[in-house]
């Protein structure tokens, strides 16, 4: 009966997973994949309640309501870093249930290295996700490649010496409760320092690797436990999560280890313009945008983290209502985690076929009036298509520059993240406003009363 | 014995195998909600610890750390559905 | 038994999946070579056949069953490998 | 040991079906799945060759001998009655496995339905075939659906019958050796039965959909003697064999049931033509041919019939020594086959650039100087568009009515699979070449050397 639960558990897993890949679909995934959840979770159970003290419901209870609290309380915009907290909590609850098998004495051989590898996964997933979540918020900022350096080369001979430890003051074979400690003490620093040496806006892909890590890590502990469905569903994020990392990354044209490495950014390049750029107000973007017959937004990091969400949505109304068609050109790693910017604009209620992907939107710049690009810049940078020696060179950017004008919100000069000059300001048809994304758009907004 | 143990890695890679398949073809879109989904399932390892909760027997001290993984897990699927709910509910209502 | 029955349940579903997944982004062009591929494949019956020609025993009817069986799946295999190799030879020369 | 070939060798199938999904790697394909088989095979034998006496080995060398002779010897226009054969081998085999295993007494309980299961549809699938091959290759064309109606009205009470015959003779539980076999007449019949009354041309979907159905055989022998190989590969072809079907009819506009009903095509429909087609010569054709800058080919079953292909590389050759562009459009359901078209062409060295899709050439067909359809009909008959009441209506075409000029190659104004009226033929723009496919063509390269 159990074992037929959990079939049809796993069952449900795959096709949410199927689900979750056609947007018309995606909310019944969530659907099936709660169920697929519950039914596994209660199937654990094995009909036999009575098995558990009131501590351990308590403890449920408990920490599902915090679930529930946190997850209903966190914006939009802080969607990644509390993705990334989560992970770091699923990968620290496999490394600990590997830890509590292995300090078992009754675990068979052939398990023990299942065990381990659980554990080590487990407690890396748990502090590098920390740590990316801090660098997510800009808590954590510094380059931390020495220190990484230095670790890694100790590594080897750090994991030796607990065998020699072992073998000198252990009588059984096995494994002592200090050595598991130790491991997990090494785990805990590797997952520290991995991150921390990775720059700030590459902890999307950081976020999706933990993703198929703490799968990986449920997956070998569903191996210790006997838990198919464990198994199962470890395996399922576990692949898709490597698969999502490899996307993103060929988004950037880098290579995962070349994101994995670090130290992106950090090497400098000549940021000097050779002319200023001309720049406007708000009450002029507003006339140019009423004489214009076709508009699209380019939304990018700065509109995340300014929120300027509702404004947007504001100006689009504003635009519609004159009859001016408004299009999102989104970039598949604008923002700060893939599909962001989508869900950001859906926040506000902005139409899903309004939004463009970057090959369709492509074809259709040179005939567009007027593009603001909103606190986006390396994906609008047409270096990536021109200078071979740039650091995004080859990345597929959003053709912004072939439109007729291009109006560009951001606050200084200042580059993105990639850390280099975007020749696309001091094009002879670009334009800068230099505002916060909100307030600009704000003010844009109220320039069109008056106009 | 050792034959369940060749099918269940038969198993681990053929659900590995459909993982990637499926996630290869998914439109850049939904690439939140699924990150949010999947990170919600990996809170999986709760059936480990509701299975091994019952045998740690005496030590308070591994009592703890099961009841500590029970309490992240939960977090875990708990919130991690909750918000993938929120943010497919934004999707659902441009339809 | 049970359980292993039950995993092959599992691992019968996964398969299936796998197959329908995999066909459902093909295109046009290969559905020849793949028709024709999957239909050796589908001679892999030849497996049954090796498996119980030893536990027969004396029938002679039954043995000649077997054998029936085993040189339709073999004409099946060798012969579908064989053409669709051709099929597929006809595409390389293209390259 | 045994157990980690086999492992390995549904790692390789599975690859070897992702693999032929890309033109590029489709080669490898077939390596990869021979690999596989292979691996399998050997590993049935679990070491122990000994056991299996001289008449079985020769069984195997002869039978394998026959495979590559026939492989060898048949002309790429009959792959589909010769994938249609084998797929009757396959099914037979497992039925033949099943039959087997249900005369020894010993198989458990739960075994007997799957083991029935298994030998009803392979013995289904073997005459199915048969009938199939026989319908391709035009041996058997008159309708049967009264046939049809009788045996599937009388078949329940057919199937109760044993069940008494047995209860009242057969003192031990189980089945009678005289049931068996009455089970095996039925299935073969009922394959008869239900192929016969499909048309013709719908015998590829028939293929692929016993294709299908020759691998749920094989995947239930798996679960009959406990092979786990034979349940994977079998599993996998049951479903793509299911997928590719459902392509098919949805690539004609019609459902699985639809088709399997059968009977299509028999209802008489107004097959008159309001006026009479302007007909042409091989002369006027060339040179109309030569005034034209872009010329498309659209093959179809008349081209395969009539073994044009070797006249079609040659007219190309011709066409771009003058440095017209050709290019060849290729209807999904064209032919007998799907992809048979591309296989044809492929053959004479076509280059797999110059095949278009439907959805490709569409876009192109109004700045096409003339176009050339090549003993095709159904798939370029503009009622799919415009007449609700057609049979056809739906069923995606290829718009060669939009193009300058027509050129319809066949032998008369007879219909085509579909059995109605082409309005294209009477198209202002259109003009008839009344020929066989081949010797037309010829007849065209030949007067482009008067021109
Ligand atoms: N999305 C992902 O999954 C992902 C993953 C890995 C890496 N990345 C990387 O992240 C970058 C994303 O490109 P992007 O164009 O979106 O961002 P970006 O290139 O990092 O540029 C963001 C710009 O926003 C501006 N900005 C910041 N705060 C603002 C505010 N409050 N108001 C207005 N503007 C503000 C900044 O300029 P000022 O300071 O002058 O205002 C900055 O130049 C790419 O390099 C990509 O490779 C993304
Ligand atoms: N390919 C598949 O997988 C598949 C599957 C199921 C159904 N079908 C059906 O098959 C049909 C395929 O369409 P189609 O346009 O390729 O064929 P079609 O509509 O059946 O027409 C073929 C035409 O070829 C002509 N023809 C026959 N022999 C010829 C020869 N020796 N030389 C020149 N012409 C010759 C015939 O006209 P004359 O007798 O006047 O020469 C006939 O009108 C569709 O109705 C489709 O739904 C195809």
């Amino acid at each position: 009966m159990i074992e037929i639960i959990l079939l049809f558990s796993s069952v449900l897993f795959i096709f949410a997973l199927k689900l979750f890949g056609r947007p018309s679909t995606a909310h019944r995934a969530n659907t099936f994949a709660i169920l697929a959840m519950g039914l596994a979770v209660f199937s654990a159970f094995n009909f036999d309640f009575s098995k558990y003290d009131s501590v351990f419901y308590i403890t449920i209870f408990v920490s599902g309501l915090l679930g529930v609290v946190i997850s209903k309380r966190v914006q939009m915009t802080q969607m990644p870093e509390l993705v990334g907290l989560f992970n770091g909590f699923g990968g620290g609850a496999s490394g600990a249930i590997a830890y509590v098998e292995l300090s078992k004495s009754t675990l068979p051989l052939s398990d023990y290295f299942v065990a381990i590898f659980s554990m080590a996964i487990g407690m890396f997933t748990f502090s590098g996700s920390v740590v990316a979540v801090l660098k997510l918020r800009g808590k954590l900022n510094a380059n931390y490649s020495t220190i990484a350096t230095i670790f890694t080369a100790f590594l080897p001979p750090l994991l030796l010496l607990p065998g020699i430890w072992d073998s000198l003051f252990l009588e059984r074979w096995g494994i002592s409760i200090l050595t598991l400690e130790y491991f997990i003490l090494l785990s805990l620093i590797g997952g520290i320092v991995r991150v921390a040496v990775i720059g700030g806006a590459d902890m999307p892909v950081v976020i999706a690797f933990l993703n198929s890590l703490s799968g990986i890590a449920a997956m070998s502990a569903g191996f210790i436990v006997n838990s198919i469905i464990l198994i199962i569903a470890g395996a399922l994020v576990g692949a898709s999560g490597i698969i999502l990392t490899l996307l993103m990354c060929s988004a950037m044209n880098r290579t995962i280890l070349q994101v994995l490495k670090g130290g992106f950014g950090s090497t400098k390049v000549n940021n000097e313009y050779e002319k200023d750029p001309i720049s406007t107000s708000p009450e002029d973007v507003a006339i140019q945008l009423s004489y214009a017959e076709s508009v699209v937004i380019v939304p990018g990091y700065g509109m995340a983290v300014a929120q300027a969400q509702a404004a947007v949505k504001e100006l689009t109304n504003t635009l519609k209502d004159k009859d001016i068609d408004v299009k999102f050109a989104i970039h598949p790693v604008a923002g700060r985690m893939p599909g962001h910017m989508n869900v950001l604009l859906a926040e506000v209620d902005i139409d899903y076929d309004d939004m463009y992907t970057l090959e369709e939107i492509n074809r259709e710049f040179s005939s567009i009036d007027v593009v603001i690009v909103l606190g986006a810049n390396d994906v609008v940078n047409p270096l990536a298509r021109t200078d071979e020696t740039s650091p995004i060179y080859g990345m597929p950017i959003l053709d912004v520059d072939l439109a007729k004008q291009v109006i560009i919100v951001k606050r200084s000069m200042s580059p993105g993240y990639a850390g280099i000059a975007n020749p696309l300001f001091i094009n002879d048809n670009s334009k800068m406003l230099f505002a916060d994304a909100k307030e600009g758009l704000e003010k844009i907004v109220k320039s069109f009363e008056l106009v | 014995m050792e034959t369940i143990f060749l099918l269940t890695l038969l198993i681990t890679f053929l659900a590995s195998f459909i993982g990637y398949e499926l996630i290869s073809k998914i439109p850049q879109t939904l690439h939140t909600p699924l990150m949010s989904g999947s990170n919600a399932i990996s809170g999986i390892t709760l059936i480990a610890a509701i299975l091994i909760y019952p045998e740690v027997g005496e030590s308070q001290f591994l009592k703890i750390i099961v009841l500590t993984a029970l309490a992240l897990a939960t977090i875990n699927i708990v919130g991690g559905f909750s918000v993938t709910g929120r943010i497919l509910e934004m999707f659902k209502k441009n339809d």
